[in-house]
């Protein structure tokens, strides 16, 4: 018998077992459930999952009256351009001033201890004033999201600017760069795909500003809608919506994984598989 | 007029002195090698050749006009590691320096001048047999091919002088002897200026004309910062002799203090 | 401020989900807002804001020129804070809408000792100061644990949760549950919980085509609330998150003046004003008229039939003439 | 003249250059506080620096009269209690979940996907069924904090004990080690620095969470003083706050890094300064 | 008996056969040191002696059983990098083995028992030099050092098999020189049975008493992978005899084309 440490399970058994602790929440998930429904049959706590289904698919299918759209995809697609515009302006902020802080030290002695400070301030703190200063509009759910992610990438974006080696800025002016050219040509294309790494790292907090800005002030989008129904706690309507994002969150993320790997191989090439 | 001269030359960081009372004088064409004690003041040295560090005392002066405060493509130089880019094949990492001379603000060239730098690239990647390699990025490279890049890289400038800090320290022994030949090619070939630090007492014997031992020659135990290197040694290498005769009679003299520690 | 006393013909109101407050969405999504604005060569935007606290602080910070907001939030926030607002239109008073649910009992005097969840400093907290009242207690007798009003209903079914106060939707989804007792309601005090559409008092001076414009569009849909419009109320009950069916019961206990003639009756009777001063006076109480208030009077309150407070420093205003030139035209 | 990124500020000046961009902001700050404070003197959005002070100075000294607490100190100790307690109980989770699952391939196949899913689900999205679990009261604020933050310490720990150099486990092995003292003397102490620093990361999502916490329901915490305030808009209270979170979290980051730096110097060996 | 037996041995992943036909027998107290090729597989026979990596097909056997499928405290290894505990200081990872031994539970002992390690482990490090650097962090020594550290603290289990992957593969010439002496003395002192792979022909024949060059026999242009490496040289080494003498056979042999390899 080998120690612990050294077995490892098979390929198809690793399938499997990560299936397992799924399916005993599943499990665990009905019981509590049909205990609940048996006590009181319009308990709305832990919908069974037929009801949660019927829903999700009435949502996902049937045209609102009012508006003469579908919920689910009005919703999804709201949310969605909220996060992808709020993410991509601060990934391009991001980049800007972390290639620009990390690769001119006169620059970085200014912004370095402002960006410190700011990625300090919980933006949930700040959440009244935000919408106070931006109005209700799309603007103020996208600005929470930029101001939520972009300090945590230009750090991140610096630090790595910081830690390319030396001797590659030295090496390139030895070829005749100048300043711009070294930002453009060494710089920037090295902490691209750091900056879509760094994005994946920062869609969950994206994602989380995201509902919290949805709850306070929207008409539609996914956190918006589980904050509606949350008055009357619906939960056959938020525990399908959770599982949605949850699912859209991933396939983003490996969204960006699959661009990065397609785009910079030289990046990915330290890489084993990171399970 | 000497190529390079230096007179009293000192550099310290802060009280730290690391190098003393430096005199010299290079003249065009020479290959002079440096070895020395860990830590005591080779890279620095070379820095101030390159320009990254500035000179505390004394005066450095590169065909009598102090030496540039910044790297600049008249210098070349090759690092132990790190010195090509990650993001660049290898005709790309060769072609940059092309580039980045004729497009000043994209620091990329297209169409008829690409197919230029390209024809030039190929003849340096030639010249040190990555001809095989051309479209490959640095880490599909074993080390003895990297650094064979970083050198066409460098090269491509056609500088007059050739910085190399440890640059075959990596490598295993019969890669390492491989390098020996092309860096002794090229710097007949291009009639280049090369400074090379080395840990090995043999590389340094074979490749160079010129031996510089780096060594303090004061030392006070109860202040070690207080003294700096200099060179204690500055010893014609001719290709004729053979080398184990000056080795012999370099450890009569005071080498042995640094192999000693070297050795720790 | 003065530059929001400039003539202009662009302006926003803003509203948030609540039974009373569910005609602006079928005004707006119907174009009925639109049409009286055109009818007066002006355009409403109407914003629904999801938060009801960040709508009226959208409207004191001056980036919309009307919100819809009870009595009690107009003096505590923008009158209190120097907006000088004006109550244009008195949609509704609460009638059993809002309400205080017990676990475990069903007497209201069993909530002494207990944990009480509700929006703290909101009209919940002045409905929760007069149900003790009647029972006599006072605050001193609970405990007032602030909660948001959206997590209210998960909350409650929570095993810690002792008693809740709240409005609806949320009361009835609790009132819902088997455990969920309501012990008093708002049906007790009525006509004193009013909700209305305030807008600044300023704005309106100098752009009295607003204040018609909406008028007319409000009153419009109270003809349909009037004649039970199941199509119109269907979209309301959508817009909030509930059907028709759900809609209706939460109506049933809200008292809509769907006649304007009473809505002006209300606001000119003696009534109002001694409303007013008891939620003035609670208000200064808890501090919510500023930590420099010296007294309960620091905010004038205008009425028809008189001011309560300091006169020279009017922030609030009931003004029916509004809903009297929409009567008179009809 | 050199090139711009050769460029370096000296030390003093590197301290007044960081300081420049704080004092514009503040100049910015006081004349739009100016403006709008001449226009309506009773008005709260922005409030002067003098009357912010007084506020905070009041809250800091005055005794409530109802509780007889220092509203700001019991508001502090409440807030920092909360996270200390829910960082705490994440750390430890992640510790030893991360070394197990990082150690022992049979265990990361069961767990890896679950935490994996369940660090994309947003806990926000899922409150109603946190207070079935954990009540309304401290518990669940701080299980909102661990659940927000054990899935990405349990990640990073992981993701650092797969890094972990294979031939350390193998040499541990050779010295006669068992599986149960690979984990214990080779895994352990090497990921527990690790853990302080993936701790200071998570600070600010913790922050975060728990500022949600504290506006969904609590009598006493920073998060519920500037949600309960943000009802009449008292910026003169909420911008002193949000300041004074950005401390305490900027302390309690400083406590961390100084802790493992004395701690574990070996594990600080290869760092630069990191600007 | 011998020590170590093969009998038509080989190693597959997947379809890629890395070794095939590997027969030999190994007495104790031999030193053997392998050659060959980057990628041929010498590495992952190190593995399949260490148990980390399974064999294929054929046979190997430890004292005549099937050899363990894990590592254990029987062979002792060292590798060119990571060998040592960084979170350990030197007394602590010589002390290592000495505390797993004697706490199970907690793999660290105390009072006597602690007392009794330390001893012990002084005895180890004096041995490798190191007693000035007792409660040093492996951070804070050179290479060399480090390697010292490691083989320290691999014997500190008496181990009867010690297999070291280019352990000297990282260090400068000098240095170099030195652990060869120390790692000739360990070996005659203990009587360890030693496997060593270098990529440095002259150490190959200065330290061991058996050379193995590890080869591909059949080659096949249109799939690499279809056949692997064997043992294509097994060569006694005398400590007497020149080792010029014999590399000169060597090349005379087949192993131009192994050199070539290496140097690309
Ligand atoms: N930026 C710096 N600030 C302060 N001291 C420095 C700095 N750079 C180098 N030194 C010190 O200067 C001395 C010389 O360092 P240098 O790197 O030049 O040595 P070296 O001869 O190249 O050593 P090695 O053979 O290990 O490469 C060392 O003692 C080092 O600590
Ligand atoms: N886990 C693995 N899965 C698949 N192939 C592997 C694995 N490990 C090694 N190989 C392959 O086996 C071959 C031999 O690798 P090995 O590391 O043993 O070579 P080596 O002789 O030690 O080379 P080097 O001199 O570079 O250390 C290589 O082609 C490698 O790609
Ligand atoms: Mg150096
Ligand atoms: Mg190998």
């Amino acid at each position: 018998m080998k120690r612990l440490i050294n077995l490892t399970p098979s390929r198809g058994g690793r399938w499997l077992l990560g299936l397992l602790p799924f399916l005993l929440l599943a499990m665990l998930y009905i019981s509590l459930s049909n205990a609940r429904l048996a006590e009181n049959p319009n308990d709305r706590l832990l919908p069974t999952p037929a009801n949660m289904a019927s829903t999700f698919y009435h949502l996902a299918t049937a045209e609102n009256a009012r508006t003469g759209q579908i919920v689910l995809w009005a919703d999804t697609f709201a949310s969605l351009e909220r996060i992808v515009i709020g993410v991509g302006i601060s990934a391009f902020i991001g980049l800007i001033i972390g290639i620009v802080s990390g690769g001119l030290p006169i620059l970085r002695a200014k912004l370095s201890p402002l960006v410190t400070v700011a990625s300090l301030i919980p933006p949930m703190a700040i959440l009244p004033i935000l919408f106070i200063a931006f109005g209700t509009g799309e603007a103020a759910k996208i600005a929470l999201i930029v101001i939520g992610v972009t300090p945590f990438l230009i750090r991140d974006l610096q630090g790595h600017a910081l830690r390319l080696p030396d001797e590659q800025l030295i090496k390139a002016q030895t070829l005749g760069a100048s300043s711009w050219q070294v930002l453009l040509r060494v710089l920037l294309p090295q902490l691209t795909p750091r900056l879509l790494n760094a994005t994946r790292l920062a869609l969950g907090t994206a994602w989380l500003f995201l509902i919290a800005a949805e709850a306070i002030a929207a008409q539609e989008g996914l956190g918006y809608r589980i904050f509606l129904v949350r008055r009357y706690l619906s939960m056959d309507i938020i525990l399908p919506y959770v599982a949605w994002i949850t699912l859209l969150a991933f396939l983003l993320d490996q969204l960006l994984a699959w661009v990065s790997r397609l785009a910079f191989p030289w990046y990915h090439s330290g890489e084993g598989d990171n399970a | 007029m000497s190529l390079l001269a230096a007179k009293r030359l000192e550099k310290h960081y802060g009280n730290h002195v690391v190098l003393e009372n430096l005199n010299f004088s290079v003249e065009p064409g020479e290959f002079v090698t440096l070895v020395g004690a860990s830590g005591c003041g080779k890279t620095t040295f070379l820095k101030m050749l390159l320009g990254t560090e500035a000179i505390s005392k004394g005066s450095l002066t590169l065909d009598d006009q102090p030496i540039p405060n910044e790297p600049g493509p008249d210098r070349g130089v090759v690092f132990q590691k790190y010195s090509v880019f990650p993001h660049l094949t290898v005709l790309g990492n060769v072609m940059m320096a092309d580039e980045l001379h004729s497009s000043k603000l994209l620091g990329k060239s297209f169409g008829a001048a690409k197919r230029r730098a390209i024809e030039k690239a190929h003849a340096r990647i030639d010249e040190v047999g990555l001809d095989q390699a051309l479209d490959k990025y640095p880490h599909e490279l074993s080390g003895g091919m990297q650094q064979r890049l970083a050198i066409a890289q460098a090269l491509m400038m056609r500088p007059r002088m050739l910085l190399l800090d440890e640059p075959f320290g990596a490598l295993d022994p019969g890669i390492r002897q491989d390098m020996h030949v092309l860096i002794n090619r090229l710097w007949q070939e291009q009639q280049l200026t090369i400074f090379m630090i080395t840990h090995d007492l043999k590389e340094a014997f074979e490749l160079g004309t010129r031996l510089w031992v780096f060594d303090k020659t004061r030392h006070d135990p109860q202040a070690p910062e207080a003294y700096g290197a200099t060179i204690t040694y500055d010893l014609p290498i001719s290709r004729d002799r053979p080398s184990e005769a000056l080795k012999e009679k370099l450890q009569q003299g005071g080498l042995q203090t640094h192999t000693q520690e070297t050795l720790l | 401020t003065p530059a929001q006393a400039q003539e202009r013909d662009e302006f926003s109101v803003c509203w948030s989900i609540y039974a009373g407050w569910m005609p602006w969405a079928y005004a707006d999504v119907e174009g009925v807002v639109d049409k009286w604005a055109d009818e007066y060569g002006i355009s409403i935007d109407v914003v629904q804001v999801n938060d009801y606290v960040q709508s009226i602080n959208q409207f004191t910070s001056g980036n919309v020129d009307g919100c819809a907001m009870t009595n009690m939030d107009a003096l505590t926030i923008p009158a209190a804070s120097g907006v000088d607002s004006t109550a244009l239109i008195v949609g509704d008073y609460s009638n059993g809408n809002d309400g205080i649910v017990l676990k475990g009992s069903d007497d209201l005097a069993d909530i002494e000792g207990r944990e009480v969840n509700l929006v703290q400093f909101s009209v919940s907290h002045y409905f929760l100061a007069r149900a003790l009242e009647s029972v006599g207690l006072t605050e001193r007798d609970i405990e007032t644990v602030n909660t948001s009003d959206a997590d209210i209903v998960g909350l409650f079914s929570s095993d810690t949760t002792e008693a809740v106060v709240t409005w609806n939707p949320q009361l009835n989804a609790i009132a819902e549950m088997p455990e969920g007792n309501v012990v008093y309601t708002s049906a007790e005090i009525p006509g004193e919980i009013l909700d209305m559409m305030v807008v600044n008092t300023d704005t309106l001076a100098a752009n009295p085509e607003l204040g018609h414009a909406l008028v007319g569009a409000w009153y419009e849909v109270m003809e349909l609330i009037e004649a039970d419009d199941e199509q119109a109320l269907s979209i309301m009950a959508d817009a909030a998150g509930t059907d028709l069916e759900g809609y209706r019961a939460q109506l049933d206990a809200t008292y809509m003046y769907t006649d304007p003639a009473e809505a002006i009756e209300l606001m000119q009777s003696p009534e109002l004003l001694d409303t007013m001063e008891r939620v003035a006076e609670f208000s200064f109480e808890h501090g919510l008229l500023g930590d420099m208030a010296p007294n309960a009077s620091v905010v004038g309150i205008e009425t028809p039939s008189g001011v309560f407070g300091d006169e020279s420093n009017v922030q609030l205003r009931f003004d029916p003439s509004f809903t009297q030139a929409y009567l008179d035209a009809e």
